[in-house]
């Protein structure tokens, strides 16, 4: 069922590097797999493992956290503290059955748009090889809220 | 038939330790049955499902609902009280966010089956293993079919209020079933739906009397490793992995009181999707080292992550449950 | 063919049903007494780390979290090869000696109690706590409470917490207790051993006192001629937190006892396809169905077997009580299912009297209460006696103490085999041409809450009313009759 | 309550609607929840598109705005103006980059606007829960701090001082000054360094408006832009200021001499009691009680004994001054490179391998051999090699160029071939003379028969191979240009040793709460638009402290810094991005996990109230404390939780979660 699989990958880029690669990347017309959506975040070290459960449970078969290079943190040592998260975070998926592969952390520079689009479609091309995360659906639903307490005794 | 409005009090699965918490209240019973009529609570009186069943729906004002949906026949008995009932609460660890037995999750109901039907001291040459039905010379035996993937009762029917807690803690009990008898009597309003109850607002560390400072954690031990455990100073602080900080408020810290971690029975604060997410970022960020070799190094002092961080939250978090279990789904 | 499906335990919690068959003289074909729970800690377990399993396995039961506590700590102990210093043990015995007294007041008073105090064929309305207190007098109503708040105080005070305690790692506990708290427990120990023996005294005069009680308690309708287990001392007296296993057989001789780490030489599980709960039973003697007798490995784990496995009580009074027992039913052992609910009475002064000997010990108040496990973690056996029976905790683990393998063999799951026959003789000799009266059902009823059954470890009922609903159905299963019993 | 939001699809020309099916993307738009319009226009940021939003804005009462273009770091503001225009707050506004993250990198069509619409969802689901902000307000304390006595430091300091507000300016050594108090001439135009920055120091210990503060280190910095508070250590001069006239008399009589390793750069000596140089500001003397007689032996006294003011006080302690300052600049300055660091090039071992700094000393008319360029024995050397890029340029040691060394060194080259008429090599990598009549200096200095040889030398060795090589220092280069190996004996060899961080930069940053980059120079915050600031508000660099520089630049650097603060100051009060972390006090429960986490020390712990608080104006909206608050406490404006999920959820919604070219 892999063959013709096209992975769901998001990438969380930091405002001062990788966000500005990405802006790069495009400006010199770089190309790279539409699989890969970005959300900015200002620092690496914003992203909580929260946002990154949430991406697997909504549907993405692969996340990318991408931050300063490590002593270049624009906020002097954020990045450090976003590699320990994702470390533990790793080997919490693992627990769970999910491949710690699915889950890349990189570091690129604002000036490092090629390094940047290397990154992604290599990625890219690892989760396609891991093959779906195959969560079922209802592992993204939202509980059914108090609202539909109507429907629910009628 | 009684004016008075209607209780009743439910266990799906679960170990009854709600219920003895909910005894333990000792005098206070007194106040419900003094407010309430109580129409269905099988610990405390006769009950008949079929009467249940013929109520006219929402006509039970509130009950309280602990327990798991382990089986066919717990969710069966949530459906049948959501539609009878105007106020559903979720009471307790278990009905909240799943409990210990939510770490079922982490594997399949194959592998579980095949776990207790053959364990060291179970003679089970033919394989048997426990079905829905089973044919007897006799006629057919029913049981109610197990499920794949234990779910908490938010996720099977629309819940009004939590109250967490592996059990609710007597004195919350309580002070819940005052804020019920002053609705009744219209000195006081129930909180906004959805709302959790019998709960602080912050987390234990709030309560907890140990002192704390500025964190740096260069090594994680597992409590039989401590040569000698400080009384006064926070177990975080010690390298114990105190679930206090991520871990509601309410139960007055009595773990970490009696020198034991938090293991976090109250669930997530206020707000939080995640429970464990919450632990994973508060753990990592305090440690206490740039180098990826020795960071490595002191999470391996977390052997269990995942049993440390969703210990009693797995079926709540947003994964639910383990790529072993939902294959089964 | 027509099928009688009594659900006592569905109103109760889910945890348990009994479908009586009837052939076409509507005389009883078979029982079944079905557990429909199952929630796998054996397996879920596995990958934890060991010094949780006093904290994980509590969530097993919450009417006796302690026993799977105790156990659970046992176990831990034995998996690192440790020996927790003496006054760590005194403290864990101490905690569950008061919970043990907590617990099987509430048995008595709550379940036990309608059916003698009040009577079995008392209306059902008066069959209940209340009735108990109207019989024994109103301030015993408050005597149970007092005596349930004092069990929790001493569990809180050494366990951390009233229910699920913590305190209890490999290697002793977390923390001691202080002079004061000492001193405390103590008062509210001697005043447990004055309310035993008002509620033995209370047993003595309304039912012994009374024949037709004294014969529906010899009588054959409630005895099974089989296996006795239970934990003793060195000197094979009764004790509920260590020992060794004594195993007697049906005619009171002891074939043998066993250390926990031997029981899997004792005791096997068997599975049937229509209930999640195993069958254990007697591996050196072998299954043979639910059957009587010396031949049949079922055995029973209550506070009679525990007073039949054993040659005596620790404590004075405890052990007065004990001889009387014997004599006045003639002799070790006694079968009678009934008489479980005495039994459970001298445990509960037992319970009291060791309660206050170990709170006067002096060195309960020490501060050594942990050594550090200095070797390799491998794997081990805990064992104690929960109120409902013998309780067994076996842990296998790597090198780094997490937990490999888990075996779990449950208090009220020793029973079960019992439980099956009891229900269905009770069924057997009572039911006849398909007539089931109201009156029967509580015989039905009495047979197994003999046992306090804990399946999903929460049958206690506070009116001590098992409300019972039989459904009589034709071979196709169509509804004839439906009897119902109020409260 | 549902939002109206307006989403608008820019075509960028053909940038955008080339790949992007803009027409599909816009009507698509419009069904999606609380959406009330969406169009699409060639230049949304044109005054007529912009106009567009703002009449929407007014006409159809839009309550948040999304456009659908360039990146956020090109048009934000321009939007968020078009928005508050309108009167509506700017932060209700959401920007899809679907130009540099869809058109410019995508090459199929139907995945390009797939994923457009993936990201214009994103924006709508996140756009609904922005909150209406207002930036933050600090009031400006008109005092300034400047480290850093060097010429950068100097220059700020006048500067700023000019201006009419107060200087405090801090200089660790005993007299400002810095590196270029220690050379001779300056290059291109040769003038003595002196001549020009003497008047300079003078300038500032006699400005009314400058607290000069020298042989005195900053201890502690506390508080936000606008408001620091800084704790200076003034150490012991053993002189009091109020008597000392600065005769001199006492380092005259003092008996003990010092090899002088700072300023003569180990050339020379000095006393006991000094003043580093004769037009040291101070002119007051500074005791070095590691090598005072007195405080080692107890007796001598002797500079007390003939101070005709009583000045000397060997009972003085250091004190410590509180001051409070608005802005700071940072002008640290640099260090040598030590060039033992490359032993084949002998330093250290081998008597006449001098580096630059040393051979300034030499070539200074007040330095130790009064500007006579000698060899250690006294003679006059015939030969002299200059080394360029000794640590510099050099993955081994340095990459970076140190920019000034090409210059220094044509200048050396001069002044050997003035004074001595000794035979000069240069031997180099690549002539960089990128500046103002740099140029012509080389020129000018080819004509002057110098030789050049193109190649990085191999090494320096006294290990003669021939008679001529004999006594001399052999200089064994490959010259790239002839392709031939060559062996150059010389009797001097000057080393033009790289510019690098102070050894305690990184300390001096996580003093002030700014960053050093991999190489150790502090970090600005853009290195092209905004080279003077840092990303800590308030806090400026100036001059070597940034990276290497020469004279001019590090005097364009100060003034540039000083401007900055000079600004800041008239506009008395300074509005800050409210992007900001806010601790929720009901829900802390004090567990002071975030209290280690943050490097702008923006996060306090209030010991009374058991909770922890974060200083707005010193916090920068990084998010980490908030990612990290195991209670859920602490919230971040702009980037809330709810925010980032939504915007996820919108990025995976199912409908568009496909990446397959859909039907």
């Amino acid at each position: 069922m892999t063959e013709n699989f096209e992975p769901m990958v998001v990438g969380f880029v930091c405002n001062w590097c990788s966000f500005r690669a990405a802006d790069m990347a495009g400006t010199a017309r770089m190309k790279y797999p539409a699989n890969i959506r970005l959300i900015r975040t200002m620092c690496s070290g914003r992203v909580d493992p929260t946002f990154i459960l949430k991406a697997f449970a909504s549907g993405a078969d692969g996340v990318i956290v991408m931050g300063c290079h490590l002593g270049d943190c624009h906020y002097v040592e954020q990045n450090y503290k976003t590699m320990r998260r994702i470390n533990l975070l790793r080997r919490t998926l693992a627990q769970l059955g999910i491949e710690p592969e699915r889950l890349k952390l990189v570091w690129a520079s604002a000036a490092e748009g090629g390094l940047l689009v290397e990154h992604f479609t290599k990625f890219v091309e690892e989760v396609r090889a891991l093959g779906p995360l195959g969560l079922p659906v209802w592992a993204g639903s939202e509980v059914p809220a108090t609202g539909e307490l109507k429907e629910e005794t009628a | 038939m009684s004016e008075k409005p209607k209780f009743a009090m439910y266990w799906a699965a679960s170990c009854g330790g709600c219920e003895i918490a909910v005894l333990n209240v000792h005098e206070k019973i007194l106040d419900i049955d003094a407010n309430f009529e109580i129409v269905f609570w099988p610990v405390a009186m006769d009950a008949k499902v079929k009467d249940v069943e013929a109520m006219p729906d929402q006509s039970i004002l509130i009950t309280l609902f602990n327990g798991g949906m382990r089986n066919k026949e717990n969710e069966e008995m949530a459906h049948l009280l959501r539609r009878k009932s105007q106020i559903l609460v979720a009471f307790g660890s278990c009905a909240c966010e799943g409990c210990i037995p939510g770490l079922a999750n982490l594997s399949s109901a194959q592998s579980l089956f095949e776990t207790v039907y053959h364990t060291p001291s179970t003679e089970n040459p033919q394989g048997l293993y426990p079905q829905p039905q089973t044919s007897m010379q006799e006629g057919e035996l029913f049981i109610p079919a197990f499920n794949p993937v234990l779910k908490t009762l938010d996720q099977v029917v629309a819940v009004d209020y939590y109250m967490p807690g592996c059990p609710p803690e007597s004195h919350q009990i309580a002070a819940v079933i005052d804020l019920l008898v002053a609705v009744l009597q219209g000195k006081a309003s129930l909180p906004a739906r959805g709302a959790t109850i019998g709960v602080g607002m912050s987390t234990v560390c709030d309560e907890c009397p140990r002192t704390r400072n500025v964190k740096k954690i260069k090594q994680f031990v597992r409590i039989q490793e401590m040569t000698t455990i400080d009384p006064q100073l926070c177990l975080l602080e010690q390298g114990l992995p105190c679930n206090g900080p991520a871990t509601r408020s309410g139960c007055s810290a009595l773990c970490p009181k009696a020198s034991a971690p938090c293991i976090g029975c109250y669930g997530p604060a206020e707000g939080v999707i995640d429970y464990g997410a919450r632990l994973i970022t508060a753990f990592s960020s305090v440690i206490d080292s740039k180098d990826p070799q020795e960071i490595d190094r002191i999470l391996d002092g977390i052997p269990d992550p995942a049993g440390q961080f969703y210990r009693f939250s797995l079926a709540k978090s947003l994964l639910r449950a383990g790529k072993a279990a939902w294959k089964v789904e | 063919m027509q099928r009688i499906s009594i659900d006592p335990i569905t109103r109760l919690e889910g945890h348990g049903k009994i479908e009586i068959f009837l052939d076409e003289e509507g005389e009883v074909a078979n029982t079944y007494f079905q557990i429909p729970e199952l929630r796998g800690f054996e397996r879920f377990c596995v990958g934890r780390p060991v010094e949780e399993m006093p904290l994980l396995t509590n969530r097993i039961c919450g009417v006796c979290p302690e026993a799977h506590h105790m156990a659970a700590a046992k176990a831990a102990d034995a998996v690192y090869h440790v020996d927790p210093p003496r006054p760590a043990k005194l403290l864990r015995e101490l905690l569950y000696s008061a919970f043990f007294f907590a617990d099987h007041t509430t048995h008595f008073y709550a379940l036990a109690g309608p059916d003698f105090i009040v009577g079995p064929d008392a209306p059902v309305a008066e069959r209940n706590i209340l009735g108990v207190i109207h019989k024994v007098g109103l301030e015993t109503g408050g005597k149970v409470i007092q005596a349930r708040k004092f069990g929790h105080l001493v569990v809180e005070m050494i366990g951390g917490r009233k229910v699920h305690p913590c305190t209890s790692v490999p290697g002793g506990l977390t923390k001691g207790i202080t002079e004061e708290q000492r001193q405390q427990i103590e008062q509210m120990g001697r005043w447990a051993i004055e309310f035993a023996r008002f509620s033995l005294q209370a047993f003595n005069d309304i039912v012994l006192g009374n024949q037709a009680y004294v014969d529906l308690i010899l009588g054959d309708l409630y005895t099974h001629q089989t296996y006795s287990i239970g934990l003793v001392n060195e000197k094979n007296q009764v004790n509920f937190y260590d020992g060794k296993v004594s195993v007697v057989a049906p005619d009171g001789e002891r074939i043998g006892k066993y250390a926990p780490n031997e029981y899997m030489d004792w005791i096997a599980e068997r599975v049937e396809p229509w209930t999640y709960l195993k069958f254990p039973y007697l591996k050196k003697i072998g299954w043979k169905g639910f059957v009587d007798g010396k031949d049949s490995g079922v055995y029973m784990a209550t506070p009679l077997s525990r007073l039949n496995a054993a040659d005596g009580m620790s404590t004075p009074l405890a052990q007065e009580e004990y001889e009387r027992f014997y004599s006045t039913l003639g002799g070790k052992p006694v079968h009678q299912r009934l008489a479980i609910h005495w039994a459970r009475l001298i445990e509960l002064l037992y319970a009291a009297e060791r309660w206050v000997e170990l709170a006067t010990d002096p060195e309960i108040t020490s501060d050594h209460v942990r050594i550090v496990p200095s070797e390799k973690p491998t794997e081990g056996v805990g064992i104690v006696e929960a109120p409902r029976g013998t309780l067994t905790h076996h842990y296998w683990t790597d090198e780094r103490g997490i937990l490999t393998k888990v075996n779990l063999i449950v208090g009220t799951t020793n029973n079960y085999a019992a439980i099956q026959m009891s229900t269905r003789k009770a069924a057997q000799s009572l039911i006849h041409r398909g007539q089931v009266t109201e009156g029967l059902l509580n015989r039905i009823e009495m047979a197994f809450r003999a046992y306090d059954p804990c399946f999903g470890c929460a049958t206690h009922t506070l009116p001590g009313q098992m409300p019972l609903e039989v459904t009589i159905r034709d071979a196709r299963g169509e509804m004839i009759e439906t009897i119902r019993q109020f409260c | 309550m549902s939002e109206r939001i307006g989403v608008y699809v820019c075509h960028c020309g053909s940038n955008i609607a080339g790949i992007v099916d803009v027409q599909q993307l816009a009507e698509w738009a419009e069904r999606l929840p609380n959406v009330v319009v969406s169009r699409d226009y060639k230049f949304m940021c044109s005054g007529p598109g912009q106009t567009l939003i703002e009449e929407d804005i007014k006409e159809l009462g839009l309550t948040r705005v999304v456009v659908a273009a360039c990146s956020p770091h090109l048009h934000e503001a321009t939007f968020r103006g078009a928005c508050q225009r309108a009167g509506l707050n700017p932060y209700l506004f959401e920007m899809a980059s679907i130009r540099e993250q869809v058109s410019w990198v995508t090459t199929d069509k139907a995945l390009a606007t797939q994923k457009a619409k993936a990201l214009v969802n994103a924006a709508v689901r996140r756009v609904v829960l922005h909150q209406p902000l207002e930036p933050i307000i600090v009031e400006i304390n008109p005092n300034t701090l400047v480290v850093g006595g060097g010429v950068a430091g100097i220059q700020a300091a006048l500067e700023i001082a000019d201006s009419g507000s107060h200087v405090y300016l801090v200089e660790r050594e005993p007299s400002i000054g810095g590196h270029m108090a220690q050379f001779d001439k300056t290059f291109p135009t040769l003038d003595c360094a002196a001549c020009i920055l003497t008047p300079k120091m003078t300038a500032v210990s006699q400005h009314p408006n400058i607290t000069l503060l020298t042989w005195s280190e900053v201890e502690n910095v506390s508080g936000y832009v606008g408001d620091f508070n800084v704790t200076i250590r003034k150490k012991a001069r053993k002189v009091n200021e109020e008597l000392c006239t600065g005769c001199l008399i006492c380092q005259e009589k003092c008996p003990k001499k010092v090899v002088d390793t700072v300023f003569e750069a180990g050339l020379g000596t000095r006393k006991a009691i000094y003043v580093p140089f004769p037009q040291a500001e101070p002119k007051f003397p500074v005791m070095d009680i590691e090598n005072c007689i007195y405080f080692q032996k107890g007796t001598c006294r002797a500079c007390e004994k003939f101070c005709p003011t009583h000045a000397i006080d060997f009972e003085q302690q250091d004190t410590i001054l509180e001051v409070k300052v608005g802005n700071i600049v940072l002008a640290t300055g640099y260090e040598l490179f030590d060039p033992r660091r490359i032993p084949e090039y002998g330093y250290g071992r081998l008597k006449d391998v001098y580096t630059s700094l040393e051979f300034e000393r030499m070539n200074s008319s007040s330095g130790p051999t009064e500007g006579r360029i000698v060899c250690r024995d006294g003679r006059t050397p015939q030969s002299v090699a200059i080394v360029h890029c000794v640590g510099s340029r050099d993955q081994n040691y340095n990459p970076y160029c140190s920019s000034i060394c090409c210059m220094q060194s044509l200048k050396f080259a001069h002044l050997v071939k003035e004074r001595t008429n000794a035979e000069v090599y240069n031997f180099y990598i690549d002539i960089r003379t990128a500046a103002k009549t740099y140029e012509e200096f080389y020129n000018r200095v080819l004509e002057e028969g110098v030789y050049f040889v193109r190649g990085k030398v191999g090494e320096i060795t006294d290990v003669a191979r021939t008679p001529e090589e004999e006594g001399k220092l052999i200089v064994q280069v490959y010259d790239t240009l002839a392709g031939v190996q060559r062996r150059i004996p010389v009797d001097m060899v000057v080393l033009a040793a790289a510019i690098e961080p102070r050894r305690d930069a990184k300390s001096v940053g996580q003093l002030f709460g700014i960053a050093c980059g991999a190489d150790g120079w502090l970090v600005e915050r853009h290195p092209k638009i905004d080279p003077v600031a840092t990303m800590t508000e308030g806090i400026f660099i100036a001059g070597c402290a940034q990276g290497p520089k020469d004279i001019p630049t590090a005097i364009n650097h100060g003034a540039s810094a000083a401007a900055r603060v000079i600004s800041r100051i008239q506009q008395k009060q300074l509005a800050l991005e409210p992007i900001r972390a806010t601790i929720n006090e009901e829900k802390c429960s004090g567990c002071r996990i975030c209290n280690d986490l943050c490097p702008f020390n923006a996060i306090s712990f209030i010991e009374e109230r058991g909770i922890s608080t974060i200083n707005k104006a010193l916090c920068q909206g990084c998010g980490t404390c908030v990612a990290a608050c195991p209670a859920g406490a602490i919230s971040g404006t702009g980037f809330s939780d709810e925010q980032i999920l939504a915007q996820l959820e919108g990025l995976l919604a199912l409908e568009i979660r496909g990446t397959a070219v859909e039907a």
